[in-house]
């Protein structure tokens, strides 16, 4: 396993202090593994936390910043945090105005923010609102998986609700553009290689030279289906059609996020840009907003994903204001 | 001649021997979670179990209450990823079912099993045959059950064995819940991790109460 | 070869049409291979241009904007661009008060830019000086050498001498800045896994599992040894060892980039960094301002680079000035 | 009968055979360049080569001069690297020594290509020894000059057999010039990609005009 790390049991804490020393504007509680910023939430905030397993950076911890989160707890990679985590980060991150949580669809993830939330109520009377995020549409949400999984939109929802949070909007409003934003968005992923979990020291999975996984999430799991290698013209319609299948993107204008999923060259990543946006202009789809480059990713898997969120005015508007994060970053 | 019931030391050595097992397995069930998950249940289970186990070894708990207060509460607070809140659960329902007592005979273990087990459906809202821990869990406090007449030991060998079986049983199976349900018809042909994790529970229920016939 | 990409051949030209959508700050000239920012150079304003072999992103295309480049020319891959394509450059970014090409060192590079300057002020009149970066520590700079390559260190250059020529200053004030801010850093990269060129469609280098390269460049190229696989701390070590050796960093504010090469994920850059303050705050050095990232890299290479730069408040007033790029964003 | 002197048509004949070898031979000049470069010596060669060859169809030079301005200047405009500048200014000082010529004895061919020599050793200062093209076509400009007296096809044929030898001996070199100058002593061992190019060139002028012997 070549990794730039010192023990496979310690890279999150370890990690963690890089992130520090890296960003005057957070502040690290190690002992908790929480990412804050340096100033506490302004009074009448709502205080935005998410989190989740590490190995997906910049996500969460580099979006804590103005116009996005309060707060990032860190789990082990791949790993949800724990609800002491999520207990903590919101009852130091509540102004009083209350915490809206953000999920991912993950079993781990939900059942551990649904402990925390729980807690962090009955404990200190802080009022929590969440929203699971369920864009994947590589898995069938049905009653037989458990539900599509929370990728690429999470990224755009926290940029755009944070934005919103930053107006001073209250929880339940808040809570409800969330879901908003989680519904008009879907995502869809693949991967060219399998990523190292450290602590696993070997590929999750073994995919052959002239194959790749189409369907993957983000914690380096196999796909629903294994394919020939193809270029990426073919990859990215693998990737938008499913997309276009299920929610109509026309009409509206679109956000779209081209992410890498950390191993492939922003080059190829710009070059499969380029690809989808074609599908997408053939396809009568408006794009108003893009971003390229690694922002959900999973670990050093090389691959990509889409993601579209059919927006409008209000969410251009929010997406445009102004976010200083260490993963996002403009207008200020 | 054959115990009738377990003492919370008898608890305490269950855990420790479990948290053997987990170490001991780390590798293994990293593996399975590789094939249908995200390689990491090996590494949850074992960085769990050893908080566990060091928790009880600061503050031994006197009671059955206080044992699965302290477990459960670990695993919540140590492991994260569905395994933290599942056997966390699984400790704490366990632990308050068996309450101030100091032992539990083969009923009040069967019942504070079980109510472990609905803690486990009420949190995960897994049913029979999803291919999940439930596979495994589910069949041994049948085994249980229905052993229980023949004494304790006999009933906690009869769990191991179910368990066991429970294990080998998930990989026809196609999984619908869990991380596994990604992969739709792909699960098929791979046994579930953390119904692997739940037969050395009762694999070490039976070693550590000596219950191995 | 597991890219995504359509035809090895095609990369660039390929990769070129997402980053002109994806960047509607930008405009590329296809045939020319060219990425200038949207709107003209401002009259009085001196140019800034670069260019290089591809395959570096966000270097240099993706540093093209307000308060860094006004246009880079992008060659094949880890191929300089040619004099046609600088010189068309330096004609269209010209406002009349001259145009600054920053050069990495690289024998090609070198060449090339120094045969555009001839042509492009022969031809046309328009003024140029040039800087040729060369802060490779790896190399020796000798007679028996092509001298130290150009690498993380032109980032903080484009960056720094951007916002000076967005002040008005003019071509020689620029070009001596540029000058002393290159003779003011310090690199040292490492690689733990080789790059994939896309037409040569196999690993560079063959670097086996329990080894790594010491004393790259950012063309995949091998670097001076070959040493056993180490952990974070003692690479940190081996990166900044050689860096403080060459110059002193201790008694001004420094600034740092630990640098990607573009197949590491974040979580271990992050890592690394906390090792490398370590290091240099026990040496001595006080870290004023960091970056974090793939700003400079060889295509999906593992492993990661280190840059110093001895600052003072001039340089650091510069370095936090504004800036709009796809590559560095603050401040706007 | 031996033929005494060179054609343009001869040095379009010349540059398309260049080019076959190019392109023949360009992942093994990748290869080289893997090994101490950086893996795009053959695409660069037959890229220029390509473009050089399509320039000439468009529009047939009628003198030296033209025949080198075009090769020349194709292989500065769409090369790049180190061996456009190269290659390109040894194809311009070449034409430029031929000038309105349309035809070259052995001593203007000689005169020529040592002009192209100057071109390259100005442009790259590279000296003899540091492992680069140099290398190749030094000894071979030196082979044809000692050879000239035995008449044209003589000369070129002991040229193509010097650049061959001079591209040998670059395995032994330590490199001084050029990308493969940062592996120090790891460069030697092998072999120079810009010197096997440069011996593919006088290959190709060898079997353009005849003198393969
Ligand atoms: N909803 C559920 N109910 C019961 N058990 C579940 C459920 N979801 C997952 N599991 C169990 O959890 C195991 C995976 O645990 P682990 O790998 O530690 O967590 P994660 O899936 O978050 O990475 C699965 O093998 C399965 O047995
Ligand atoms: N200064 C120089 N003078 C002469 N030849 C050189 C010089 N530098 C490099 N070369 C030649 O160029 C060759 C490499 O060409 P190429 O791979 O196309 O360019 P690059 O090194 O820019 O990738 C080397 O093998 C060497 O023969
Ligand atoms: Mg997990
Ligand atoms: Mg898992
Ligand atoms: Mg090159
Ligand atoms: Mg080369």
């Amino acid at each position: 396993m070549k990794k730039l790390i010192n023990d496979p049991d310690g890279v999150v804490r370890d990690a963690l202090v890089g992130i520090e020393v890296a960003h005057p504007d957070l502040r690290v509680d190690h002992e908790n593994r929480i990412i804050y910023r340096r100033e506490p939430t302004r009074p009448g905030k709502v205080a935005l936390i998410s989190g989740g397993g590490s190995g997906h950076e910049p996500l969460h911890g580099g979006y804590v910043g103005f116009g996005m989160l309060d707060a990032a707890c860190a789990g082990e990679v791949f790993t949800s945090p724990t609800p002491d985590q999520m207990v903590e980060a919101t009852k130091t991150a509540d102004s009083g105005a209350g915490v809206l949580h953000i999920v991912k669809n993950y079993t781990g993830d939900v059942m551990n923010f649904e402990m925390a939330a729980e807690l962090a109520e009955s404990e200190t009377g802080v009022r929590v609102a969440s929203v699971v995020t369920d864009d994947d549409v590589a898995v069938q949400d049905s009653l037989y998986t458990a539900g599509r999984r929370g990728v690429g939109v999470t990224v755009l929802l926290e940029k755009i609700v944070g934005a919103a949070a930053e107006e001073g909007r209250d929880l339940d409003t808040l809570a409800e553009l969330a879901t908003r934003v989680n519904a008009s968005g879907r995502s869809m992923g693949m991967a060219l290689t399998s990523c190292i979990v450290p602590a696993a020291g070997k590929p999750t999975f073994d995919l052959p030279e002239n194959e790749m996984e189409i369907g993957i999430g983000i914690h380096g799991e196999p796909g629903r289906h294994r394919v020939p290698l193809a270029g990426a013209r073919e990859i990215a319609e693998q990737l938008v059609e499913p997309i276009l299948a299920d929610h109509d993107f026309t009409g509206a204008p679109a956000i779209v996020l081209l992410n890498g999923m950390g191993g492939s060259p922003l080059l190829e990543l710009y070059l499969m840009y380029g690809e989808v946006q074609r599908i997408l202009e053939a396809s009568g789809v408006t794009v108003a907003r893009s971003l390229v480059g690694n922002y959900i990713t999973s670990l050093e898997m090389a691959g990509c994903s889409v993601t579209l969120l059919r927006a409008d005015d209000e969410l251009l508007g929010l997406w445009d204001a102004p976010v200083a994060t260490p993963g996002l970053r403009w207008g200020v | 001649m054959a115990r009738t019931s377990l003492t919370v030391a008898d608890l305490v050595a269950w855990t420790q021997r479990f948290r053997d097992l987990m170490v001991e397995h780390r590798a293994a069930l990293t593996e399975l979670d590789s094939a249908i998950g995200d390689a990491d249940h090996g590494s949850n289970m074992a960085r769990g179990m050893q908080s566990a186990v060091e928790k009880l070894e600061q503050t031994a708990p006197e009671t059955v209450g206080a044992w699965g207060k302290s477990v459960g509460m670990t695993l919540v607070s140590s492991v994260g990823g569905a395994s933290g809140p599942l056997y966390g659960t699984f400790f704490l329902r366990f632990g308050a079912s068996g309450g101030d007592a100091t032992e539990l005979d083969a009923a009040a273990l069967g019942a504070a099993l079980r109510a472990g087990l609905e803690g486990v459906l009420a949190r995960g809202k897994a049913e029979p045959g999803d291919k999940t821990m439930i596979d495994a869990l589910g069949p041994a406090l049948d085994a249980f059950d229905a052993a229980v007449d023949q004494g304790l030991e006999a009933a906690i060998a009869a769990a191991r064995d179910a368990a066991a079986a429970g294990r080998d049983a998930t990989e026809p199976l196609q999984a619908r819940k869990g991380r596994a349900s990604y992969l739709g018809e792909r699960s098929i042909g791979h046994v579930d991790p953390g119904a692997t994790s739940t037969a050395y529970l009762f694999d070490a229920l039976a070693t550590a109460t000596g219950s191995a016939a």
